[in-house]
Order: structure tokens, then sequence, then C-alpha cells
């Protein structure tokens, strides 16, 4: 019995024998919670590296763990029930599953604290290294790039019969993932992509000491200093590191060290240490699983790891024991700093703002007027070493930001609004960061709202604040518009990007929050809006434009009336039940729920539009050659266009496509 | 054209037509009538399969029908004798009758030169507003047929043995809506029958 | 003024209704349709019958084709007198009563209009022609006008003419 | 500007369609492009869905931030006069065209697609667009009286076709 | 019964063109007067047979249609003679109906007779709501305002009267109370050949009146039918009922009919 999981939905296209699954209505908030989850970085030794080479066949430390990103108690990489490639027919072969896991998984949970997910990235110098000088958040040719090549490999798995529905949503849903997230992109204006905890490992077999660990430290430590360019919004004080012992479990001597240089390292370095048998005898033993990609990672590895056709293994039981380990680096270190360091945030820079105010609104509203003039030299900008000014690391602006970026991270939504609320008045004159404030300010509140966000709350709280932060990024793309005229001739369109990039994610970001809401009838008209400012505005190549287009239709059919919204759901439900093999049945039902004498159709959905747009980008599929799409676009919009004579002729588009799709698929026979 | 039907009957034909129309009827709408007559005609196309003879005929039952019972409120309203003439008869069919029940007077024309049968001239029916007959409808069906039945069966109630039928009719296409009445005979009273 | 009976006689020389009035002051009293009268009413119906081949031979066709033929309008006898009702379709109504009343022409015309239009002609339930066969026609009819809206409104209309 | 009529049944069947092309020759876009001839239908059809909410919509306020009457719900609605009720202007838009719609009281969908003129800021003249949409609705009236017609078929009378093509010359530009 | 607990009354109450409420006309009523009285019109006696004659018609399609079934060869030959044979009058047609054993032959002249109301009732509403009567007031376009809509304005045309009384329990329940309902006010049963008790008589007369009855209910339906409500789900029954004042018995049609609509799917009147 495969457990559906989060991993196994956002991965579909490698988890096929799933396609039929349920998700759960509010899966974005899932998949934003993962996209802002602490990041990690991996720092090891040469010889680690070597040595887990050696073994295992994985490049590195980093390589090795990237994988166990995600929802940690999930374990999404143990659970995998089967050995076998996805895409290989005999999913008949009994499999073990490694250990019963009966407690549902992070897909199904109510209680989004019940489930953390992480991150790992590369070490800090690498990613100063990376850094784009444009601020850009992602590059929108990478992301159409690694599009179109998951849209090769599900051209490659899947066939004309694959059951496509679920499938689409989760092609839809790795996209979304890919342009809100990144592990290797360090934004000045939030904190998200920022490590939290530095995770620095020894090899013990290799008789690394306490004077690695030493040196290893202080270079941590000392990397503002020894590292050109060095941002100054990042600070590694604000990161805890951790020593990583790993070990071979078979030799006494090296568990008895570990024990002691951890013991050795917690009290002259004051940092805790975590010890990970990566080695044992029995292992090789073990059945092997494969492994599959993380979910969230950088679009340059995605890319990377999409064209190689290499196939990482490990033992089960590393693979558990690695799990144990990041259990307790996650509940027992990470979580706990992460609280530490928010309550002391609070009490340093919250409260003190807080309490000037006395909690009276009036004299809020006064103060906030008259601080704008006077704390001006509160507010000031550091110039970096390329010349762009940013607020620098231990400023309260930046550490406000820490504060309620942390604070949804873990789930503590309620703080993370009222944060954002106060540092917004704080950031009047400096949109790029107002802007993203703002946008965090109306996600805090649709993550956190759960089922209760009113259509009232809606229209006058979180869609105006996502109106001012699309504003405030206007006024940065303005800026910087003006700002390049006045330098000279420069690429305009390529300076404008950076800003478009946080644009887009906060339009698609919004979109998708909004979806994810029960009031659908309510919330998808702002979610098509922003949808269609994406479409506008964005400068997305065209596969991701479709994937956009295509959305909007999801979103059309999302749109039902709740005094329905259950009479429709029963009616899929009773669809979905029914065999495949009685389709005529099945034609015969859906026409009749569809009869316009049925409540269905009066006015109260907006199934004609999502086929329609169904249908254009069933079109624009056809213009880039994607003919799997364009057979599921059509064979998604079969069934409503069928009975509608006037939309069946020989000269309309839908005949033409579908001949259009016969001669491709018949040319490529 | 006879005589006996002179200029001065006719016009009393045509004011006694008028006076009772304008002061002694209760009136509705025509194109109600024009629906309701529609519906019927297309619920007979529809039970006898486009069979239009068979339609033809249903009319004109269903108008004789009609006419024999409706000749008694003309009658009754008009207080009017039995016709001296066939000339008469035409008048009143036109100046009085149509104009009573359906507020149009038809042409008369054509009269045959043994003075036993005339035509009348419909223009405006309302039976047949609004209506486009289908093509397979054309050649065959008399849209109007009720008329003739109720005249059939109307005149027989008056000793009138006639035979009433259209020649042409605007829907099919024709310059004019023609509906030729031709005398047979007039019928003779009956008499008793001597009992033993 | 008194009404002592009233009759109806169609084209195919049948007394298709006939009422008699036994006691002058009840309107609902007397017979309808009885037996007893029908001897009467084939003798009344000679007795019409032959005058109006003899009026009808007396006069020349009329001059104004509204007028009406030489019609009888009434028959009287020292006690009583008949008055005739003629339509085109070949209805007779005839009234009986004393010879106070000159004219009851109106009176009939009401009836023929207002009743028996109404609750026979447009009855269509009822049969607007009585006879069914050749064998019921001259003369020899047995069906009658029974029904209670024609009885109920006769008699209801001419009551205040009886006392 | 070009413009694609049709009149919807109650099942989403087509019973009139109709493209008006326009005959003035200094209107550069006289007939509507080939790729959106053949999709004309189908935004047209998308369309029903808010034809349909604005039949049914029990309170005055549309989510549908470009719906340009806020009279609310036609079925429903206040307004004193009944014939204007039936005209709900312009309900929809795509990517420049204007979808314009009317409904009857029993339901039936007069639908229209606006093309876009070179002109892009000209704006739909509601007052023609309605005379045009009362008058094509008085002669559905007259069709649907003939009793060989029943509703819901595709009309297919010459008569009618020329007599909306007349109208549509006369009152769209 | 529950849903007949609160009948109430509505048609008088509210009904501003009933003859006993001296209403000002507002200039839209005048002028749709006007309008009315433009129009084209003619004897209503002419329409009132017509409308009459529906009834033995169907009758006589019927048994046109059964001989045809029986005797399909011969079918050419009666083609020959049709107009030969004698016209069979209405009153008998009628009558035939006691005589039919065949229960779907029945049903089938009822289906007929209440398939032209249907249609006439359907096309009825679009000509009436196109005349755009400023009588007729959809502001709450709901079943209540269908009926009553029905009641005045449907019913004065096509019968010249209004409906005497409308009962409704507000939930998808009407009565329709014609006490004279007028193509068949003037109907009586006449026994020829008095051959029948009273009580066989009355028995006939409502029985032989009944397909009558059935035109109405056609002509309901397609109403409601052109207006949204799926004749599917409406149920209309018509029944005889006592006449308030006993006496008019006498003196025209027995009964009043009462006809019963009942919609099942109320849902487009479904509030949030």
């Amino acid at each position: 019995m495969i457990n559906f999981s989060y991993e196994h939905y956002m991965n579909l296209l490698f988890h096929l024998e799933c396609s039929d699954e349920n998700i759960p209505s509010e899966i974005a908030r899932r998949i934003v919670s993962h996209a802002i989850a602490p990041v990690i970085t991996v720092t090891s030794t040469p010889e680690l590296d070597k040595h887990i080479q050696d073994t295992y066949s994985i490049d590195s430390l980093y390589m090795l763990l990237r994988f166990f990103g995600g929802c940690v108690s999930d374990r999404d990489q143990a659970s995998e029930s089967k050995a076998n490639a996805p895409h290989s027919s005999s999913s008949l072969t009994t499999t073990k599953t490694t250990r019963a896991r009966s407690r549902s998984n992070s897909l199904f949970q109510r209680d989004s604290t019940q489930s953390q997910y992480i991150r790992f990235t590369r070490p800090l110098p690498d990613l100063v290294e990376r850094h784009d000088k444009n601020d850009m958040l992602f590059d929108h040719h990478s992301l159409e790039s690694y599009l179109r090549q998951y849209l090769e490999l599900v051209e490659k798995f899947t066939f004309d019969s694959t059951s496509h529905q679920l499938l689409k949503k989760s092609l839809y849903h790795n996209f979304f993932s890919l342009a809100i997230s990144s592990t290797t992109t360090l934004s000045p204006f939030e904190s998200f992509n920022h490590p939290i905890m530095s995770l620095i490992a020894l090899d013990i077999t290799n008789s690394q000491s306490y004077e690695d660990a030493k040196g290893l430290l202080i270079k941590f430590k000392n990397l503002h200093n020894t590292i050109d360019k060095f941002p100054i919004y990042i600070n590694t004080y604000d990161m805890l590191p951790v020593f990583l012992l790993c070990y071979n479990a078979d030799s006494p001597e090296e568990v008895q060290q570990c024990e002691e240089l951890s013991v050795k390292i917690k009290k002259q370095l004051f940092v805790e240490s975590i010890s990970l048998p990566l080695w044992k005898n029995s292992y090789q033993t073990e059945p092997f699983i494969k492994l599959h990609q993380p979910v969230m990672s950088s679009l340059d590895e995605m890319i990377y790891f999409l064209q190689s056709d290499e196939q990482n293994t490990l033992p089960i039981e590393l693979t558990n024991t690695t799990y144990d380990m990041l259990e307790k680096l996650v509940y027992a270190l990470l979580i706990p700093f992460m609280q530490r360091k928010i309550a002391f945030w609070e009490e340093t820079v919250l409260q003190p703002k807080k309490s000037i105010f006395h909690g009276s609104k009036f004299l809020k509203k006064l103060m906030s007027r008259a601080s704008t003039s006077s704390h001006q030299q509160q507010n000031i900008l550091t110039k970096d070493h390329d010349g762009n000014e940013y607020f620098a690391s231990s400023s309260p602006e930046l550490l406000l930001r820490k504060l309620a970026d942390w604070s949804i991270m873990l789930s503590d939504f309620k703080t993370g609004y009222a944060t954002y609320e106060i540092l917004s008045h704080d950031l009047e004159l400096f949109p790029k960061y107002l802007a993203s404030c703002l946008e965090w300010e109306a996600v805090s509140l649709l993550m956190g709202a759960q089922n209760i966000v009113t259509v009232k709350m809606m229209k006058n709280d979180i869609s105006p604040l996502i109106d001012r932060a699309l504003d405030a990024y206007d006024a940065c793309a303005a800026n910087t518009h003006l700002s390049n005229k006045k330098i000279g001739p420069t690429n305009e369109s390529t300076s404008l990007e950076p800003v478009l990039s946080y644009e887009t994610r906060c339009l698609i970001l919004s979109s998708e929050l909004f979806l994810s809401l029960s009031d659908t009838w309510t919330s998808t008209p702002y979610a098509i809006n922003y949808l269609e400012s994406i479409l506008e505005e964005s400068r997305l190549g065209p596969c991701s434009r479709i994937m956009i287009w295509e959305r909007l239709s999801d979103c059309y059919d999302l749109r039902v009336d709740p005094r329905i919204k259950s009479k429709v759901e029963q009616v899929q439900k009773q669809d979905n039940l029914e065999e495949p093999a009685d389709n005529e049945h099945r034609i015969l039902n859906s026409q009749d729920d569809l009869n316009p004498s049925n409540i269905v159709s009066q006015g109260l959905t907006r199934k004609r539009k999502a086929a329609f747009f169904r249908l254009l980008a069933a079109k624009m599929w056809a213009e880039q050659g994607q003919w799997k799409q364009v057979k599921w676009c059509l064979d998604n919009i079969t069934d409503i266009y069928s009975r509608v004579g006037l939309v069946n002729r020989d000269d309309l588009i839908l005949t033409r496509l579908r001949e259009e799709y016969n001669i491709a698929v018949s040319d490529s026979k | 054209m006879s005589s006996s039907a002179g200029q001065q009957q006719i016009k009393t034909l045509k004011v006694l037509g008028e006076d009772v129309w304008k002061n002694k009827v209760e009136k509705i709408n025509s194109e109600l009538f024009t629906l309701t007559y529609g519906t019927i005609v297309s619920q007979l196309c529809q039970d006898y399969d486009r069979d239009f003879e068979k339609i033809n005929d249903e009319l004109y039952k269903m108008g004789y029908n009609i006419g024999v019972r409706i000749i008694e409120d003309f009658l009754a309203r008009t207080a009017l004798p039995r016709c001296t003439d066939f000339n008469t008869t035409s008048e009143v069919i036109s100046k009085v009758a149509f104009k009573v029940f359906l507020n149009l007077t038809p042409t008369i024309a054509n009269w045959s030169q043994s003075n036993d049968a005339f035509s009348l001239i419909i223009s405006d029916n309302p039976l047949s507003d609004f209506v486009e007959l289908p093509i397979d409808a054309m050649k065959s069906l008399w849209y109007s047929n009720v008329y003739c039945g109720v005249l059939k069966g109307a005149l027989e109630m008056v000793q009138l043995d006639c035979d009433v039928s259209f020649v042409s009719d605007i829907l099919r296409g024709d310059n004019q809506t023609e509906l030729r009445i031709k005398l047979n005979k007039v019928l003779k009273d009956e008499i008793p029958v001597i009992e033993d | 003024m008194t009404i002592y009976s009233f009759w109806i006689f169609d084209k195919h020389c049948n007394c298709i209704f006939d009422k008699e009035w036994t006691i002058p002051s009840q309107p609902r009293s007397g017979t309808t349709n009885s037996k007893q009268n029908e001897n009467v009413a084939k003798l009344l119906y000679g007795l019409i019958f032959s005058l109006r081949s003899i009026t009808d031979k007396i006069s020349s066709d009329p001059v104004d084709f509204l007028s009406q033929k030489n019609r009888i309008r009434s028959i009287t006898t020292g006690k009583c007198r008949v008055h005739l009702f003629e339509t085109a379709t070949g209805f007779w109504f005839a009234l009986m009563t004393d010879f106070k009343q000159d004219d009851y022409y109106d009176i009939l015309n009401h009836i023929y209009k207002n009743i028996f239009v109404r609750f026979i002609s447009l009855n269509y339930i009822s049969p607007s022609d009585f006879v069914e066969n050749e064998d019921e026609k001259g003369g020899q009819g047995i069906r009658k006008i029974n029904n209670k809206n024609f009885i109920n409104n006769l008699e209801l209309f001419l009551s205040p003419l009886i006392s | 500007m070009p413009q694609y009529f049709a009149i919807i049944g109650k099942t989403d069947n087509p019973v009139y369609e109709a493209q008006f092309i326009s005959t003035q020759k200094k209107d550069g876009t006289q007939e509507f492009p080939s790729d959106l001839k053949e999709l004309n239908p189908f935004i047209l059809h998308a369309s029903l869905d808010i034809v349909e909410d604005l039949q049914w919509q029990m309170s005055p306020i549309s989510s549908e931030g470009n719906v340009s009457v806020s009279r609310g719900g036609f079925l429903r609605s206040k307004n004193a006069s009944t014939a204007d009720n039936c005209y709900l202007g312009k309900i929809d838009h795509f990517y420049g065209l204007a979808i314009t719609a009317y409904i009857t009281y029993s339901g039936m969908k007069f639908v229209m697609i606006h093309g876009t003129s070179t002109n892009t800021n000209e704006a739909i003249d509601d007052n023609n667009c309605r005379i045009f949409y009362q008058e094509v609705h008085e002669l559905y009236i007259k069709t649907l009286m003939n009793p060989f017609y029943n509703a819901s078929e595709p009309i297919t009378s010459p008569i009618f076709d020329l007599r909306v093509r007349q109208l549509a010359k006369k009152y769209l530009k | 019964m529950q849903q007949q607990q609160q009948p109430s009354n509505i048609t008088r109450r509210h009904d501003p063109s009933h003859p006993h409420h001296h209403h000002q006309l507002t200039e839209e009523q005048q002028q749709f007067q006007l309008f009315q009285e433009s129009l084209p019109k003619i004897n209503r006696l002419v329409y009132q047979m017509l409308l009459n004659e529906i009834i033995p018609t169907s009758i006589s399609v019927q048994n046109r249609l059964d001989e045809s079934d029986d005797n399909s060869d011969a079918e050419q030959l009666k083609k020959l003679s049709i107009s030969e044979k004698p016209v069979v009058p209405s009153h008998k047609l009628v009558s035939q109906m006691h005589e039919i054993k065949n229960e779907g032959r029945y049903n089938n002249i009822l289906e007929r007779i209440r398939t032209i109301g249907f249609k006439l009732g359907c096309k009825i509403a679009d000509l009436l709501v196109f005349a755009n009567n400023p009588n007729l007031n959809f502001r709450d376009m709901d079943l209540l305002a269908i009926m009553k809509f029905v009641c005045r304005d449907v019913w004065k045309l096509v019968f010249g009267k209004q409906i005497d009384n409308l009962k409704t329990n507000h939930r998808g329940t009407f009565y329709l109370i014609d006490y004279s309902y007028q193509p068949i006010k003037n109907f009586a049963l006449n026994d020829d050949t008095n051959k029948l008790s009273a009580e066989e008589l009355e028995k006939k007369e409502l029985k032989s009146v009944e397909p009558f009855l059935e035109l109405p209910v056609g002509i309901i339906k397609g109403v409601l039918e052109a207006l949204g409500y799926n004749a599917k789900e409406t149920i209309c029954l018509a029944t005889y009922i006592d006449l308030p004042n006993e006496d008019a018995s006498h003196y025209g049609f027995s009964k009043g009919i009462s006809f019963h609509v009942q919609v099942t799917n109320t849902t487009r009147q479904q509030q949030p």
C-alpha cells in the first residue's frame, strides 16, 4: 500500500502509479511552506567527499544530503516502496517497506506546524560567488529550459492513456515551486533563502579531529572578512554552526572518538555536534534504494539532474539513519535556535519599537508619521562593494524582516503578519523592501488564515496589500528604468528583469494561495486577475506562459458557487469512482449533470470559460510542438464541447487542432 | 355581376357588418388566434408525419364542425334571413361574416358564367401572420383550410350545398390567397313523413 | 299575461323541446318534453307547416332582400295566441300565451340568441343537430333538448312572464 | 469593426449565427482575422458563463471586474422597465474584443463579439447596440410565432437572416 | 397536510388590474393599454371555438392514426376516400372518450391536447413578455411571480378573465382556482334520449369535460417551461371543485376548476 505523500505528488511524473490519487485543496500552502523552509548549508572536507564518492558514487556530502531535503517526518526517500524505475511496468513485484509508517504524512496533515520542511544548499562561499549582481530572484530563461526538459520527460514516461489530470497539476506545482523558491539565491530584500544552519562535516574515519573542526569553524566565522564582496545583508552570526561527525559504525574506536570529539567541541567551541554512521558493513548487504530528486532545489541543479542519467542509490538503513539524524538536527537544534533568535529579536528590536507607542493606535499613527522624518537617520542604507545600497544585516529593518520571515518558516503566521505590518511603515521610502514586505504580509494572512478567509478579508485586507506590493514593484521598475536612462544605453530589458522576477513571483504566489482558499467562488477572480497580469507583464518563455494559461483554465474550473460546491464534488467523486470500462455510462452521467436544467450551469460555475482557456492552451502547445500536452488539453475539453453544436464545425479551431494532432502523431510514427 | 345585390344592399350589409363588429362582439388579439391556430397545425404536422393531405382534411373537418355551430351565433347577432340568391350570399359572407368574425372583408371576384361560383380574395389573412411554410409543405398544404370547412358547414346549415376550396395561397408563393365557393344546389326543406 | 307552453322544432320537422306550465304562477311547475305532448307537437307543427305553405304562396318575393318573407308571426284563436320565431337554419320557436300580448318577437329572439345559441350551439357536449340518422328525419325524431343549463336558464328568463 | 453574433438556446445550442463585416472602406479591420474567425464561437461560448451568472445573480455586485452593468441580476433587477433588463451591455472581454449580451425572459441568449477597430479606444455605442438587440429580439419573436418553427431549433429562414443583417448594417459600426 | 396549512390568497389582494380596485393607472400602464387596443383584433367567439375544437380534433386524429395502424395496407385506399367520409360532429367525438377502453389511446389523446397547450403556453409567454407589459413585474422573478403572471396575464389573454383565486404554500405548490373556466362555462351534457339517472348524468358530464381541462394544464406547463421551469419537474393537475355559490351551478357548468401546480425543482429560487 503506497502512502501517497507530498513528495509523490510533487514528483508525480516519477510516481505515475499514484496518478489517480487526490490532493487536498490547500496543497499550495504546503508548497509555500516548503519553498520558504529553513536552508542548511553543507560544508564538507575533500577527504570526506572523496570517501563518500568511493563508497556510494555520490560526488559529495552535499550531493548526498540534498536528497534528504523536504518534509523531515515524511522520510520520503526511505518510504519509497519501489526499487524499480517508475516507468517500468513490473509494479507488481513485492517490495519491502522499510518502516511501517501508518501515520498520515505531511500532505494530509491539518496543522502545518506538524510538518517541518528543510532545504539543503551549498556552502556560503559558493552561494556568494554565484550571486547575481542584479538581485534577480529567478531567471526565466532557465525556468523555460527546465520546463522544456521536464516536458520531454513527460513525453518519455507517459502514454496517451496515462491519467493526466493530477499529473498536470503536479507539473504546474513543480513549475510553481521553482518560480517561488531557490536554494541558491541570496535576496537582499528577504531572508527566506538565507542559510540558517551551517552543517560542518568531519570524516572521523579519515581521522579528522578537533583541530580540523576548530579550523573549519574559524573559517566559517570569518567568512565575511575572507570572502570578497561578502553581502552586507548576510550575517554568519545568525547562522547556527553544527558539526556533523561521519563515522564507521562497525568501528568501536570511531564511535568513541565521535563521542569525545562532540564533548570537546561543545566545551571549547560552544558548538553542537551530531554524528552520522555513514559507513557500516551491513549496509552493503542491505537492499539499496533509488534516490529521487528532492522537490526543492536550485533551478541549475534541477536542470542538471534532469539531464543526467545518473541514478543514485543508498542502503535503506543508511537512509533511515540519516532521517533519524535529521530529525534530531531539526527538532533539537534548528527549531530551538530559531525560536531563541526570534525571542531575542522580539525583545531587542520589536518591543522597543512597540513600547514607544504604548499600544495606542492614535499615537502610533502620529508617531509613525513623525518618524519618517525624525528617525530618518535610522533607515540608512549601506553601500556594498558593487555600489548597490542595502540595509545591512544588523539594521533593525533587516532584523525585523528576519523575525517575520523566520516566524512564518515556523508556521507562526500571526507574529509574521504583525511584524510585516509594523515593518511596512518603516519601509515607505524603500520600494524594493516595501514591496516584498507587503507581499509577505499578504502571504502570511493567506497562509495562516486557513479556511476562515472571508470575502471581506480578501477584499479589504489581502487584495489591497498585494495591489500595494505590485505598485511598489512597479515603482522599483520605474526607478530602475530611470536610472538606466541616466547611465546610458544599457540593455533595458535585462536590467528590468530583476524587479520583474519578484513581481512575477508575487503574482504567481498570490494567485496560488488564493486558489487554496475554500471559498473558490470569491477567491478565483483574484487569482485570475494575478495570472492575467503575469501574461501581460512578465517575460516568461512561451512554455512557461502556456503553463499560466492552463492555470487560468484551472482557476475557472475551480470557480464554483459555494451553494452547489458539494453537489459538484459529489458528481466528480462519482465520476472518479467509476471504472474506466464503464465509459459510456460515465458520459451519459456527466451529460446529465451539465444539463442546463441542472443547477450546475446556472451561472454558478465557469466551466465554459475553463474549457476555453484550455483550448487556447492547446493551441499554444501545438505552436510549441508539445503534442502530448495538446492531446491532454483536447481530452480535457472533449466532454464540454462535444454537446455544443456551435463549436464543432470543420472550419473552427477545435477540429483543426485535432487534425494537426493526428498528423503530428502519425508523422512521428 | 348580378344586379340583384345592388349597391344599396351592399352598403347596407357593410354597415351591418361594421356595426356588429364595433358594438356587439367581444374582441381578442388576433396574434393569439394566429398563434393558437399555428400550434394546432404544427401538432397535426407532427401527428400525421407531414402527410399534408391528411392535415388538409383534418383542418377542413375541424372547420366544418365550427361552421355548423357558429352559424347560429352569426344569425342570432345579425338577424339575417335566408338569402334570396347566391350573389347576396357572397356579399353576406364577405361584408358581414368575415367582418364580424375576423374583422376583414375579402374581395369577391371571379364569378362563374353561370353565376354559381365565386372567389374570395383574402388579403391580410390573420391565420397566416408570421407563417413561413417549410418547402415540403409548399406544394400540398392548404394552411388556412379551416376556412373552407367553416364555410362549408355554415352554408350547409342554411341549405346551401357548396364546394369550398382554396385555389391559391400567398404562403405557397402565389400572388394572392384565393378561396373558391361553388354552389352545387339549394337543399330542399324537409317535409314531415306522413304517418299511417 | 300568461304563458302556457313553449316549443322548439328543427329543420327535420322534429319537436326537439317542449315545455308546458300547469300552474301559471310557478315557473318550475308543469312538464318538460312530456310524452303526452307528442301529439300536440305534431298537430302544432302541422298547423304551422300548412299555414307557412299558404303564406309563401300568397306573397311575392320581397323587394328588399333583408326583409322577411311573408312569415307567420303569430296565430291567434279566441283563447290563446301562438307566437312564432324562425331561423335561417330552420329552427322554429313557438310560444303559446293568452292573447293579451300582441308581439313576443323580442322574447323569442332573446331565447334564441342568449339561451339556445349559448347552451346548445356552443355547448360542445351537446348536439347542435338532434338527428343522428335518416330514420329520425321528417318528424320521426326521438331526441330532445334536456340539458339543465338550457332548461334552467329558459325557466329563469320566462318566469317574470308567467302569472 | 466586424461583429460575430449568435443566438444561443438553453442547451448551448446555436439557434442562429452570423458574422457582420464592416463595409466602410476607411475602417481598417473589416473582417475578423482568420485565427479569430476559428476562435470566435469559443470566445462566445465561454462568455455564456457570465451571461448566466448575470441572469441568475442575486447580489448586485459582480465579482467580475469587467462587467459594465452594475444593476445586478437580470431577472432580479429592480429596474422598472422590463425590456431594459434584457440588455446586459458589455459583459466580458477577451484581448481587445468586447462581448455584449442580451437575454430574453425565456432564456435565449443573444451574444455578440465586437471586433477590434484600428482605433482602439472606440467604445461600444451602448444605445445603438441595445436597439439592435431589441429589434433582433422582435424578429426572433416573430420567428417563434411561426408554427413551423419550434423553439431552439436553428433558424434557417433566409428572410430572418436578411433582416438581421439589415439591422446590423443600420445599428452597428 | 402540512403543505396546505397556510394557504394565502394572493391574486385579489395584490392585483392592480382587478375590477374591484380603482387604481390610478400609471402612464406606462395606460400606454400599454392603448398599445394593446391598437393591435389587430378578432372576434373572441371564433377564438373560443377554435380552442374548444382542439379537443374533438385531437380525438379525430387519434382515430385516424389508429385506423392506419390497424390497417396499413388499406391506407392508400382510405386516403382516396378521405373527403367522402362524413364529418363526425364534435360532440360525438367528445363522447367517444367514454368508450375508449384502451388506456394508451386515451392517454395519447390527453397528451396531444396537453402538447398543444404546452406549445401554446411557451409561445404566449414569449409574446406577452416581449409586449413589455408594465403589469408584469419580474422584479423578484420567483415562482410566485410567474404564477401570478399566469393567473392574470395569461388567463386574461387566453380566456378573457383572470383566475379567481391563487393559493400557495410558498414551497412550490399552487392552487389556481377558476370558478367559471370560460371555454366550458356553457357546457352541460344533453342526454338526448333521457335515459340516465341524475348521478349518472353528472358523472358522465364531468368525464366528458375532463379532456377540455388538459389544454389549460398544457398552457400552464408551457409558460413555466418558457420561463425556466422544466416541464419534467412540474406537475399540473386539474380537478373539479364545488362552486361557492351553489345556485350558479344550475345555470352554467356545475363545477369550478382547481389547477394544482407543483414545481418539484425550485432550486432557482434557492436563497444562499
